[in-house]
């Protein structure tokens, strides 16, 4: 069974239509990369995956199940979490405190929670930051938490928007690292928005290519690097030289 | 004299250093690059150039002026202005009102409608939709307008921070096409980029930042050849 | 130490009843400053009449903490107030479980006395009285002139005393005949009452009864003029109508008006207009209703502290509730006796009618406490006649 | 007919005079982000000086309004450069910083009650020569002040509009509004800004003032009777948008009007906050205001 | 107070435990000390205050919107109770419980759509329904046969000391009742402060999307705290009708009082456990005394200049309210007393 199953999903915003037809499918385990212009609608589809928005048309199946029209809240504790592009930390908290918000989707008591959070801030590197107030954090940082902060709901599918943005070709390594270990160690699958290359073509088992709502090409990263489609609308013809 | 001159400058959020004994200095005609990890304070520096921070001990000149701890507008007023992070734009004003906005200083407001006219050319994406709300544009038009805003000022000195963030490959392309057209029209360039490969290739010098200390400096070049600049933020 | 009685004064001396709280409480001044400078009570070696202010902003919980205070803080030995019958509903309750007579000048809610407390006297009408005596005078000088009223409108603010003033209304025009073609409850704090007013246009009753308070007699007189609407009668219920503001903001609008007041400064009562005369020259106006009430209430008090010649409440208390003064008789400028029955609320309290002419108010009914050539004006003159 | 076109008119005059007094109000909210609590306070101080100098130097209210808005403004400036930027400044990162609420709110009781003091509880109204002529129409009576109202509402929406949109200080203050980090990069004062927006705010208020007057009464708590009703207004315009205002004003006028006229006023209140309500839930931004405002 | 070591009795020597021991301690035994009535009443006043303002901080201060309507629902709780004793008889003490239950209803049905709404605009509709609640009062005389009376009120029957219809002869009994019902809510207060529901209630507050993403529904949390608020909100009505005996609608489900209530937690520092009743204990006397001392003078409405003036200068100088200096000067006389502050290390 995948872990997630989208079919012909669109959704207008009075005449635009940001998302029309999409599928996709994510097989457990997986990780697959969504590329795209910007205002291709890429973070719409996550906006309609986790409900924050309603589908126009469509279907979308988590672990079999129907979840379009369920609640936000009701699709994280089924198992899918997310990170915003604008990053929405609650900012007069500490790290550990908006971690621990995420922790307690899983448990009740206050100390389960925080065991867990430690956790979750040890495995993303966060750990000596966690009485630091969220305002106080730098936005790459800010992206971490936010990992961290779903990690927390521990999720069997992770929908990362544009979490590697503004970091160097070093940090952008580590950041590729510690997904590699999402992925071993805590068996999640991943759906991951990004307009860094290198992430996406290094971390991605799979591409699709987005314009206009429209899903204009899928495959290896190999095969969309190619694709003349998504050279003329995305990567520029420098890509292909490269 | 360079046109800015920071001296020893510390820079606090409440109780935490940022910025220690920080000196920098930009010529005329220059680009020069910032670059470092994340919370380096390369932000903190131009938000502090902005006024938009204190500054807690040394000096920053400006034309032979003191301009540290003067209020952002002042700063404006200057010459030096700033091209924030997250372009920043006025979501319910039109392309044409956020560019009028630009020039909202005593140097640019009389040539207001001759500048208009100037960066429409070079930005003719924007001219088609100067009637088109800031909040509808597309990321990478939302970059553009943000540049033409910051050029609308007449700036003296023009900082950009991080301008290909979140940006789709073709776009960063744009960016920094845009760069050095900057140049072309004599005003200098401060730039905080993470794309380090393509900035310092784009610059006349360089700075590493380092935990809120300047590491290194040199040319563009030595910079790109540099082992320790390789291993830190090329990834090499 | 001899002598100072500290006697405790509730009024509402801040929020929007302030202003009739201030005149109240110069009602109760000018008296004890009377009666101190004239040797104070004599049957206590002269002692001196201290008056201790409570503020009650309007409020039954303040009312009831200042009450408390009043008496356990200052040692008052009678508490006088509390205008608003909410207030003092509540504190009288207060002085009752304490024992200290409390003296009402003015609130009219019947219930105040129907308690059955012993320390509680009202010296004012209640609003059942008030409400028999209005559509009374309407229907006997209809009779009389034969220019008799058939339909009325009732205007009225709707907080307890306007809804209850209009409750009676309706009651007692049923049993003398009257059609209510008009039952119209408002906010008093409106920015405009035209709708009340085009409605007065609309249903155009001969008779217009009004229970209001300042804000709302000035809008709806100024509306009525404007737009030029022709009742035969304007008949207020003190509040409002009875502010010297009301004729000072409508000018001649205010012309007509009848007023059921308790009392006036010009009754054909002299000492009555002395105390007035004094009284204007002190405060730069006339006394109004509530004032005069405070004053007198104020020798009544101070009458019965003498003729008890002691201080102790419940000393007053018997004093007062087998007291019986008269108008006229010192201190006494309300046109009516003072003489509490079993429930303490004064067997004499009546009203009087007023009507304001050229701007003046006119005591016309009775006629035995109309000064001489005060006539009656009925029915009011249309504007095109004025 | 005649008698419904009455109601009609008389409610959208009224509404006009209710849009004048919540202009102010939507312009500050606008830009500083916070509901000001002393909004019918300065509105009484505008009545208050429009009653003395017509009193005082024998003028005309509406000849007045030379004096009194200019008086107004100064009296918002002041009071932002005293009073709100220095708390704004403590709570720069809040949107709407509850702070500057409550300070407002400081402020309605204080002055108000100073005024108490300084002036006494007295009702005091301005004669004029028009205060109770009427325009007969048929059988309808529209009251001229009303009517006059109406006209100077109407100007100083549009006035205000045009400022706002086509003028350099009117553009600095919607940025400022909008984002006002980004505002002071462009070399607006943002302080500045405040305090001429405060002022403008409150000089409406002073239009406000001078055509309240010939047909109300001054008080201390004068203003006070407008303070919800503009609550109401401004959200139903959209909080930030000045014709909005305006447009919310005559809403509330109208259904006040007739359910002044088919209820009662002690209704009326309670039908206008029902509609709020009700335009709350089906456009939380109200009708004007931007999505994101909300 | 966590991480103590010591067992039993041999706590009590930490100033951690005897410190806030100690402070009941001087609630409980205030007016045997103190006493004169005055005091006493003007001490139930605070307290009755602290109710309102502990009970509104559940939402106003937890959930982190700003509602401007309690009134509402301690006008439920006082008319609930009244009716109920007066048309059948039923003791307010039975009567309050059911004012808080119809409270907790009129808060869901209010509640569900209002928080749809953010900012000011949640504000200002909480104020629209508790304008609402008071006209639809205000124009009823009677409904199926019920006398409500509109805006003449209504008196409770009097019984004299009567403690089992929640009447009594002397002040001292309502001091300890709301000084009961106080304790319960700070204490509820104080376990949801560190429970699962404190922490999505602030998190709802500081950003609904992000919380709704982390599996929280805010609108029902927040509906939840709205529930606790207006039960213990119409509690603290019901004790107002026992207390003042006569109830109307401006007088308890006005807008003056709900601004009250939340003007008062503010400044006492909203959102922490104890702000909102500090904030009580401090302005509510300084009110009375200044109301005391300083009304009837020739300066009319000097004693709410006063109180204005005193907004006015504690939000210059503590826009965060006073809880914060507070709790400063609390951790540093548990220092000096030897034992553990929170920022000790
Ligand atoms: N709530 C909304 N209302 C109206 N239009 C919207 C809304 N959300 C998104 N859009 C529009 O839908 C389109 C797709 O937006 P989306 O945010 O999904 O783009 P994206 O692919 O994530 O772009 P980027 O790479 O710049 O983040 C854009 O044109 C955007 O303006
Ligand atoms: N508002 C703030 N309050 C407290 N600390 C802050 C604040 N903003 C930034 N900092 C701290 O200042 C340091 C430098 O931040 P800065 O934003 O300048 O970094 P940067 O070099 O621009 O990093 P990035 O590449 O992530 O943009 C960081 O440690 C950050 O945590
Ligand atoms: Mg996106
Ligand atoms: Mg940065």
């Amino acid at each position: 069974m995948s872990v997630l199953e989208i079919q012909s999903l669109s959704k207008s915003f009075g005449g635009l239509m940001a998302v029309s037809k999409f599928d996709l499918t994510i097989e457990a385990g997986q990780t697959i990369g969504l590329i795209g212009p910007n205002g291709a609608g890429k973070t719409t589809i996550f906006n309609l995956i986790t409900g924050a928005y309603t589908p126009s048309e469509g279907t979308i199946r988590f672990e079999g199940q129907e979840i379009s029209g369920l609640k936000p809240w009701d699709i994280c504790l089924k198992g899918i979490g997310r990170t915003f592009q604008v990053v929405r930390p609650f900012l007069n908290r500490s790290v550990l405190y908006n971690v621990m918000v995420g922790a307690f989707s899983r448990c009740e008591s206050k100390a389960r929670a925080k065991a867990e959070a430690l956790d979750v801030l040890a495995f993303t590197g966060m750990l000596a930051k966690k009485d630091m107030p969220a305002k106080g954090l730098t936005i790459p940082d800010r992206k971490r938490l936010e990992i961290a902060r779903a990690l927390a709901t521990r999720p069997k599918l992770l929908l990362l928007d544009e979490v590697m943005a503004g970091l160097n070709d070093t940090e952008t390594r580590e950041a590729i690292e510690l997904v590699h270990r999402m992925l071993e160690e805590k068996k999640i699958a991943i759906l991951i928005i990004e307009h860094v290359m290198e992430v996406i073509m290094s971390l991605s088992d799979r591409i699709a290519v987005l314009h206009h709502g429209q899903k204009i090409a899928e495959g290896t990263p190999d095969q969309v690097a190619r694709d003349p489609k998504v050279i003329e609308a995305y990567l520029g013809d420098e890509y292909v030289a490269a | 004299m360079s046109l800015l001159e920071i001296n020893n400058i510390d820079v606090f959020y409440g109780q935490v250093q940022v910025l220690h004994d920080l000196s920098l200095s930009i010529d005329d005609d220059e680009i020069v690059v910032i670059i470092g990890a994340n919370s380096a304070g390369k932000s903190t520096l131009i938000r502090t150039l902005s006024g938009q921070n204190p500054v807690a001990a040394g000096h920053i000149r400006f034309g032979g002026q003191a301009i540290e701890n003067r209020p952002s507008h002042e700063i404006v007023e200057a010459g030096i202005v700033q091209i924030p992070e997250g372009r920043r734009l006025f979501p319910f004003m039109t392309v044409e009102e956020n560019l009028m906005l630009g020039a909202y200083n005593s140097r640019a407001m009389p040539e207001l409608k001759q500048t208009l006219q100037e960066v429409l050319e070079l930005f003719p994406r924007l001219a088609e939709r100067r009637h088109q709300l800031a909040r509808t544009m597309s990321g990478g038009e939302q970059q553009m307008v943000a540049i033409a805003r910051g050029l609308m000022a007449k700036p003296k000195l023009l900082m950009f921070d991080e301008p290909s963030l979140g940006l789709a490959p073709l776009l960063v392309k744009e960016v920094f096409n845009i760069i050095p057209k900057v140049r072309e029209q004599k005003i200098p360039v401060l730039l905080v980029e993470q794309n380090v490969k393509q900035s310092l290739a784009l610059c006349d010098r360089g700075y590493v930042l380092e935990n809120g200390r300047m590491v290194i400096q040199g040319s563009g070049e030595e910079l790109l050849r540099n082992k320790d600049i390789k291993k830190a933020y090329l990834g090499a | 130490q001899t002598g100072e009685i500290n006697v405790g004064i509730l009024l509402p001396l801040s929020g929007p009843a302030a202003p009739i709280g201030v005149n109240s409480l110069n009602g109760h001044k000018m008296a004890v400053e009377e009666i101190n400078a004239s040797g104070g009570i004599p049957t206590l070696d002269g002692a001196t009449i201290k008056l201790v202010v409570a503020d009650s902003g309007g409020d039954p919980k303040n009312g009831l903490t200042q009450a408390e205070r009043l008496i356990t803080q200052d040692n008052v030995v009678t508490i006088m107030g509390a205008f608003q019958s909410s207030v003092t509903y509540p504190s009288t309750q207060v002085a009752e479980k304490y024992e200290i007579p409390y003296i009402v000048p003015s609130s009219y809610k019947p219930e105040i006395t129907e308690r059955g407390f012993k320390y509680t006297f009202r010296l004012c009408l209640t609003t059942d009285l008030a409400g028999r005596e209005q559509i009374e005078f309407i229907d006997r000088m209809g009779k009389l002139s034969g220019k008799t009223v058939k339909t009325l409108g009732l205007l009225y603010e709707n907080s307890d005393w306007g809804v209850s003033s209009a409750a009676l209304w309706k009651k007692y025009a049923e049993k003398y005949g009257f059609e209510v073609v008009m039952d119209e409850a408002y906010p008093a704090n409106s920015a405009t009452l035209d709708p009340v007013v085009r409605k007065i246009k609309r249903h155009k009753p001969d008779a217009l009864l009004f229970a209001s308070y300042t804000s709302d007699a000035i809008l709806l007189a100024k509306g009525v003029a404007q737009q030029k609407i022709n009742p035969m009668v304007y008949m207020g219920t003190a509040g409002g109508h009875a502010d010297p503001v009301f004729i000072q903001n409508v000018k001649d609008a205010s012309n007509y008006y009848f007023d059921m007041a308790e009392t006036s400064p010009d009754i054909d009562l002299p000492i009555a207009r002395e105390t007035n005369a004094k009284y204007k020259k002190l405060y730069g106006e006339d006394m109004s209703d509530d004032c005069i009430k405070c004053y007198t209430a104020t020798y009544v008090l101070a009458k019965a502290i003498e003729i008890a010649g002691t201080t102790n409440p419940k000393d007053i208390r018997r004093v007062l509730a087998n007291i019986k003064m008269i108008p006229g008789q010192k201190g006494i400028i309300t046109p009516y006796g003072v003489e509490f029955d079993e429930k303490g609320q004064n067997k004499h309290a009546r009203g009087v009618f007023v009507q304001t002419l050229n701007q003046k108010r006119v005591v016309v009914y009775p006629s035995e406490l109309a000064l001489p050539g005060a006539n009656i004006v009925w029915p009011t003159p249309t504007w095109q006649e004025r | 007919m005649e008698y419904f076109l009455e109601v009609l008119i008389n409610g959208v005059l009224t509404g006009g005079l209710y849009g004048v007094t919540a202009i102010g109000l939507t312009l500050i909210f606008g830009v500083i982000k916070v509901i000001n609590f002393a909004h019918g306070t300065y509105l009484m101080i505008a009545m208050y000086a429009a009653y003395g100098v017509c009193v005082g130097f024998g003028m005309d209210p509406y000849l007045s309004m030379i004096l009194i808005v200019p008086f107004s403004f100064a009296v918002g400036y002041v009071s932002q450069v005293v009073f709100v930027t220095p708390c704004l400044k403590a709570e720069k990162d809040v949107r709407e910083p509850v702070s500057v609420l409550l300070l407002t709110a400081g402020l309605w009781i204080f002055v108000n009650n100073l005024f108490l003091m300084l002036f006494g509880a007295n009702f005091r109204s301005l004669q004029t020569p028009y205060s109770g002529a009427v325009f007969e129409i048929g059988n309808m009576m529209i009251s001229r002040t009303l009517l006059y109202a109406f006209c100077f509402s109407v100007l100083t929406t549009a006035l205000l509009t045009v400022f706002l949109k086509k003028t350099n200080m009117g553009r600095a203050i919607r940025a400022v509004g909008q984002d006002r980090e980004a505002a002071g990069l462009m070399g607006i004062n943002i302080f500045k800004v405040y305090n001429v927006a405060f002022g403008i705010g409150i000089a409406t208020l002073g239009v406000a003032g001078a055509i309240i007057i010939p047909m109300f009464y001054v008080h201390p708590f004068a203003g006070d009777v407008y303070d919800m009703r503009d609550f109401v207004i401004v959200v139903l315009g959209g909080l930030g948008s000045v014709p909005g205002a305006l447009l919310g004003g005559i809403i509330v006028g109208v259904v006040e009007s007739f359910a002044g006229e088919y209820l009662n006023m002690s209704w009326a209140a309670g039908i206008i906050y029902i509609i709020f309500l009700l335009t709350l839930f089906l456009r939380p931004q109200g009708i004007f205001g931007f999505e994101k405002d909300s | 107070m966590k991480d103590e070591p010591g067992v039993g009795l041999s706590r009590l020597k930490s100033p951690n435990w005897y410190l806030p021991i100690l402070m009941l301690v001087l609630l409980i035994g205030n007016p045997l000390v103190l006493d004169s009535t005055t005091y006493i009443q003007v001490s139930i006043l605070v307290l009755w205050y602290a109710c309102l303002t502990a009970s509104w901080n559940f939402v106003g201060g937890f959930a982190g919107v700003l509602p401007l309507g309690h009134a509402a629902f301690a006008g439920i709780g006082a008319y609930t109770s009244t009716l109920l004793f007066m048309n059948w008889g039923i003791t307010p003490w039975i009567g309050m419980l059911v004012g808080g239950v119809l409270a907790v209803l009129a808060a869901l049905v209010i509640g569900i759509p209002t928080f749809k709404l953010h900012g000011a605009y949640y504000a200002l509709s909480s104020i629209a329904v508790v304008e609402i609640i008071r006209i639809i009062t205000e124009n009823t005389q009677s409904i199926f046969g019920i006398q409500v009376n509109g805006t003449q009120g209504l008196l409770v029957p009097l019984k004299g000391h009567a403690p089992l219809y929640f009447q009594f002869g002397e002040k001292i009994y309502f001091y300890y009742i709301i000084l009961a019902i106080l304790i319960l809510i700070v204490t509820i207060a104080y376990k949801i402060n560190n429970s699962k529901l404190g922490y999505y209630l602030v998190a709802g507050g500081e950003d609904q999307e992000a919380a709704e993403s982390l599996g929280i529904n805010v609108t029902r949390c927040k509906l939840i705290a709205l529930s606790l608020s207006a039960f213990f909100t119409a509690i603290a009505g019901t004790f107002y009708a026992q207390l003042v005996l006569y109830i109307f609608p401006q007088g308890i489900m006005a807008l003056n009082l709900s601004f009250e209530i939340a003007f008062i937690a503010i400044i006492g520092g909203r959102g922490t456990l104890l702000g909102p009743v500090i904030g009580a204990m401090i302005l509510v006397p300084i009110g009375e005394i200044s109301r005391i001392y300083l009304s009837g003078s020739r300066f009319l409405g000097i004693h709410l200049m006063m109180y204005g003036a005193i907004i006015v200068v504690a939000m210059l100088y503590k826009p965060q309210g006073m809880m914060g200096s507070f709790e400063k000067w609390y951790w540093m006389l548990v220092d000096k007393l030897g034992g553990k502050s929170p920022n000790a290390g």
